[in-house]
């Protein structure tokens, strides 16, 4: 059975579809990346999943539940965690708490401490742990927005362009720590214009264009489809 | 008779709370500030027209053509020199900003005027009224106040739809930053903004002063009932705003046809009725 | 040597405590068709945005006609004759198209575009220019986002993300107009994600990478190799 | 290498030793000092209770109400119904009319909820004009001028004026006190690390499992009986009681923001240091009457523009001193 199952998802801002009838079924234990160009509804996926936006049509299932009309709040407590791709620090707050907040009201509140820790490692934000959020350049503020949803001890990990401007070394290590997450059985959901970091990990693709689904499958697949050729890179189609 | 004349005396006054609604929605529309110390500066405008009634001999009505450019003029200097610091950072900078300007405008008043109440004479269009049928008569000067406020907002519609500084009002509303680069100067918008809305409030200022006694700590009342007129006609509908006026004004003169230790009370339980069944006010704008 | 009409100098840009841009200089000549392309986040709305003045912190020198505009708000820099066409066009939701349009020109420079020369560059707008801006197709906004820039008259104009989510045709069309704009002597800058569209369109290119140039020269002169490096960073 | 995550700093150590001292020598204060500073002190513990906790609604809830008066007259009310028409000891009343307040302030909070921002802290001015309104109809209470509690009533508090005296400053105390010892629990516990995150970003707050509703329910209710207890403690102070005054938006909610606002909004310490100010303040300037209240509140207007962390917020910054640890520190990184 799937973890997460989205069957026709519509949503649409006033006369702009965002998502168009999206259909997609994601398995426990498995990386899946998200391409498509701006604009193409990928956060808003993202939205509907997590529970920041309502569908107006469609219905999103996790572990068998129908939790499309749950708020987010008890989606994260069910086991669904996201970063956000503007990060979204607790400015006022520590690294350290900003990760423990996750641990403590997400999907496992006991040994918060040590599960805000060990996401900190992870993520490689230990040594800034007593730093303020506030402060942090933006690299560190991505970092900490994995951490943060890390340490709400998800199923299912929600990641919203978290490779962009990393070094050749950062992303080295942010792939080490997803693929260290990934072997705990952590669920991934990936949006990534990083093309090389996502397929390095990355299973399956999918890819929106405006709002909907036009390729899935095997990366090597779907990087050669010429739709994908055409919406990506720009590629006009002719003929 | 009596609960017809009740009603009819509740719609002419809800002119009134119309007035004190129009300049709070004016602003909130344009630039999401909620004044707190609008109510004391409708008061503050009544003791001005006191003043100038009292140095020039005027009648309080004519005195409006020296009190309304002075009113405005001070809302734009307000808003440029402090209110626009205010904004963009929140809810609470505006809210404690205008909170103080109210403590201070309150005791100001207290200390040049004292707490004596105070009234404006406007002679025989105070007493003057006709018969609308037995038992329901129309005094002028409510029926004034009434006409007036259909004047105040009918020209608030039109400057905000159909003038290039309304243009530019709703322009700034909806985004600030591509109103920039069109080449608006935000703050000088939000200023005219301020300063609009307080020449609708020496309007209102000038009725209040006519119709009753007034003294300092007037304000905050004058704001409730504003505010109570915005959200019961629906949020950014200044036509709505007078819909809210008039039903507040009814429901006060029902209260007080019961128990007229009731009559403000009535207007509250009115507000909250309609809060708890419509939150976003009766005739909310379709955005 | 002639000045140039836009100079960038060594431009720093952030947001908050986010640093976007980390010293791009590039230089555009007055009628010239600049392509600016590079991956998402690679800083190509936020260099518009510096050099119309929408964003807040800029060190470095953006020189425009030999004057230092960096630290000068948006609703100066639109009377010195630069546009944008903001992405996700933003119209101004409580205002009809024709509204929006006279909203453009209140910069009161003098030039070719009014309102009779918008409507004929796009004559949906003027069947349409009494509906609220919100009534219109995507294509259709677009149309009046550029009409608007064009309607103070720039001699830079700015186009971001042309043709993000519309429907090919309707790209089609646009591009097909821009020569008449360019033909009143405005020079371009356009931020374009059909990478092929882009370069067919404009004399020279930019590619930004992580807030840096990492390419830029002829389109022709360029493989489509080095381009596409440029651009993922692969 | 193992991580240690602890919670108190130096600073906060020393001060948590001073604050025990300091309280037991305000608790011995009967003995060895007059009665005008015993109320003197009786009263700047009510504003530091009530600075303190509409700073955890404003500062951290998010909830900015100026409609705490509702609470403390209508505390002042129960505690004026239950000693003298039901002849209880009013010392016996101060815990119910907490309790009341609590139980009133959830039906309204579903009210002025549905309100947003500055229409929220209106709504909640509007719904404390209506407890005034209300309790200026209550004829056994003395209708719309007000009543006194009875020297009968006064005389259950304690036979002596001395003793008297001493009892309602100590409870002014543990009001004062107590109000910053729930606000330190509550902020260091779960709800406070929610409060702390909502207070940032409600968005991520969101994405992260907190029940922002419930939690900001749960603060505003608490704060409504606390802020109740505080009502009748007034109420036994002054002894006079009128609607007006009992439900003054001034007294009670004015002065109230401005105090946490100088001191520092957000921040333990912010609201009893902003108390101290208005204090010292008020001893030196109350003479100029109305002027001194707009001095007042130009100042807060002062420091909203150029210092809107407050003076608490400037010295934190300055020299990252923190008396009140709320926080988490990781040690042995």
């Amino acid at each position: 059975m799937a973890l997460l199952s989205l069957d026709t998802l519509s949503k649409a801002y006033g006369a702009l579809v965002v998502t168009d009838a999206v259909s997609l079924d994601v398995s426990e234990g498995e990386i899946l990346g998200v391409l498509g160009p701006n604009g193409a509804g990928k956060t808003t996926l993202f939205n509907l999943i997590a529970g920041a936006a309502r569908p107006d049509f469609g219905r999103v299932m996790f572990d068998g539940f129908d939790i499309t009309r749950l708020p987010a709040a008890e989606r994260c407590r069910l086991g669904i965690s996201r970063s956000f791709q503007v990060p979204n620090p607790f400015g006022g707050m520590t690294v350290f708490e900003n990760a423990l907040v996750g641990a403590t009201f997400g999907r496992a509140p006991e040994h918060s401490e040590a599960r805000a820790l060990r996401a900190l490692d992870i993520t490689g934000m230990k040594p800034k742990a007593n730093v303020l959020a506030g402060g942090l350049p933006l690299l560190d503020r991505k970092r900490l927005e994995m951490a943060r949803a890390l340490a709400a001890h998800p199923r299912l990990l929600l990641l919203d362009e978290i490779a962009g401007g990393l070094t050749d070394s950062e992303c080295v290590s942010l792939l080490t720590a997803i693929r260290d997450v990934h072997a705990e059985g952590v669920t991934i959901v990936w949006i990534e214009h990083v093309v090389h970091a996502l397929l390095s990990v990355a299973r399956r693709l999918v890819v929106l264009n405006f709002g909907k689904l036009i390729a899935q499958g095997a990366p090597s697949e779907v990087m050669g489809s010429r739709e994908v050729r055409s919406v990506y890179l720009g590629e006009t189609a002719h003929g | 008779m009596t609960w017809i004349n009740a009603v009819v005396q509740g719609v002419l006054i809800g002119g009134l709370y119309a007035m004190f609604a129009a300049g709070l929605s004016l602003i909130f529309g344009v630039m999401r500030l909620v004044n707190i110390g609008h109510g004391d500066l409708i008061v503050a405008a009544s003791y001005l027209a006191w003043a100038v009634v009292h140095a020039t001999g005027l009648h309080p009505l004519t005195s409006l053509v020296i009190v309304a450019p002075l009113a405005a003029a001070f809302g734009y200097a307000l808003q440029l020199g402090v209110l626009n610091h205010t904004l963009g950072k929140g809810i609470l900078p505006p809210l404690l900003v205008t909170f103080g300007l109210s403590v201070i405008l309150q005791n100001g008043m207290l200390l040049i005027f004292t707490a004596d109440t105070r009234k404006l004479d406007a002679g025989a269009l105070e007493t003057g009224s006709f018969a609308l049928s037995p038992g329901v008569d129309i005094g002028y000067l409510p029926l004034l106040m009434f006409a007036t406020a259909l004047v105040v907002i009918a020209a608030l519609q039109f400057l905000f739809y159909s003038t290039s500084l309304g243009r530019e009002f709703r322009a700034v509303s909806d985004d600030r930053e591509v109103a920039a680069l069109m080449g608006i100067d935000d703050r000088r918008v939000y200023a005219s903004a301020m300063a609009l809305s307080l020449a609708v409030v020496a309007v209102a200022g000038v009725f209040l002063a006519i119709r009753s006694n007034f003294d300092p700590f007037m304000g905050p009342g004058r704001l409730i009932f504003g505010f109570e007129a915005v959200i019961i006609g629906g949020l950014g509908n200044l036509w709505g705003t007078l819909a809210g006026g008039v039903i507040l004004g009814v429901a006060q003169g029902v209260g007080a046809e019961i128990n007229p230790g009731w009559q403000v009370l009535a207007g509250h339980i009115a507000f909250f009725l309609v809060l708890a069944v419509r939150p976003r006010g009766l005739f909310p704008r379709i955005s | 040597m002639v000045e140039p009409l836009l100079r960038v100098e060594a431009l720093r840009a952030s947001y908050g405590d986010a640093r976007a841009l980390h010293g791009v200089s590039l230089e555009l000549r007055a009628g010239e068709t600049l392509a600016l392309i590079g991956a998402n986040g690679a800083g190509k709305s936020t260099l518009l945005k510096a050099i119309c003045g929408l964003v807040g912190q800029n060190e470095g020198r953006i020189l425009f006609k030999g004057e230092d505009i960096a630290r000068r708000p948006a609703s100066r820099i639109v009377r010195l004759g630069v546009a944008l066409a903001p992405e996700g066009r933003r119209m101004f939701p409580s205002l009809s198209v024709e509204e929006n349009l006279i909203l453009g020109g209140k910069a009161r420079r003098p030039g070719p575009w009014s309102l009779e020369s918008v409507y004929a560059l796009f004559p949906v707008l003027k069947e349409r220019r009494r509906q609220p801006a919100p009534a219109m197709s995507g294509g259709q906004q677009q149309m009046c986002a550029i009409g608007r820039a064009l309607m103070s008259n720039p001699e830079l104009l700015l186009l971001d993300e042309l043709s993000l989510g519309l429907a090919p045709t309707i790209i089609k069309d646009i591009y097909e107009l821009l020569p008449r704009i360019a033909a009143g002597g405005v020079a371009t800058i356009l931020v374009e994600q059909d990478v092929t569209r882009a370069l067919a369109t404009a004399e020279r290119f930019v590619c930004l990478q992580e807030g840096h140039v990492s390419l830029e020269g002829d389109p022709a002169e360029h493989s489509r190799d080095d381009i596409t490096r440029a651009y993922f960073g692969t | 290498m193992s991580a240690l995550v602890s919670r108190a700093t130096r600073a906060s150590r020393v001060a948590g030793l001073s604050a025990l001292g300091l309280a037991a020598v305000l608790v011995s204060a009967p003995w060895w000092t007059d009665i005008a500073t015993e109320r003197l002190i009786g009263e700047f513990m009510v504003y530091l209770a009530l600075a303190t906790l509409w700073n955890l609604l404003a500062g951290y809830a998010g909830l900015v109400s100026v409609g705490q008066q509702a609470y403390v007259g209508f505390g002042a009310y129960v505690l004026i119904s239950l000693a003298s028409l039901a002849g209880w000891n009013p010392l016996w009343a101060v815990p119910m009319a907490g309790l009341g307040a609590a139980a009133i302030a959830t039906p309204v909070a579903r009210l002025v909820f549905r309100l947003q921002g500055a229409y929220f802290a209106i709504g909640t001015w509007v719904m404390a004009e209506v407890f005034r309104l209300v309790c200026a109809q209550i004829s056994a209470l003395g209708g719309g001028s007000g009543t006194s509690l009875t020297p009968a009533a006064m005389k259950l508090v304690a036979a002596t004026r001395p003793a008297r005296e001493a009892a309602i400053y100590w409870l002014a105390l543990a009001l004062g006190l107590g109000a910053v010892a729930v606000a330190y629990l509550l902020l260091r516990s779960r709800i406070g690390l929610a409060l702390t995150a909502i207070r940032d970003s409600e968005i991520a707050s969101d994405s992260l499992g907190i029940r922002i509703d419930r939690v900001k329910l749960a603060v505003y209710v608490l704060v409504a009986g606390l802020t109740g207890m505080v009502g009748a403690l007034v109420e036994l102070q002054k002894v006079r009681m009128s609607p007006d005054a009992a439900f003054s938006v001034n007294d009670w909610t004015a002065f109230v923001i401005f105090i946490v606002v100088i001191g520092g909004i957000g921040t333990i310490e912010g609201p009893i240091l902003g108390a101290l100010i208005y204090f010292v303040l008020r001893e030196y300037l109350a003479e100029l009457g109305s002027l001194y209240l707009m001095i007042l509140g130009a100042l807060a207007i002062l420091v909203m523009l150029t210092a809107p962390q407050g003076l608490w917020g400037f010295v934190q910054r300055r020299f990252g001193l923190s008396l009140f640890p709320t926080g988490y520190r990781v040690r042995g990184l």
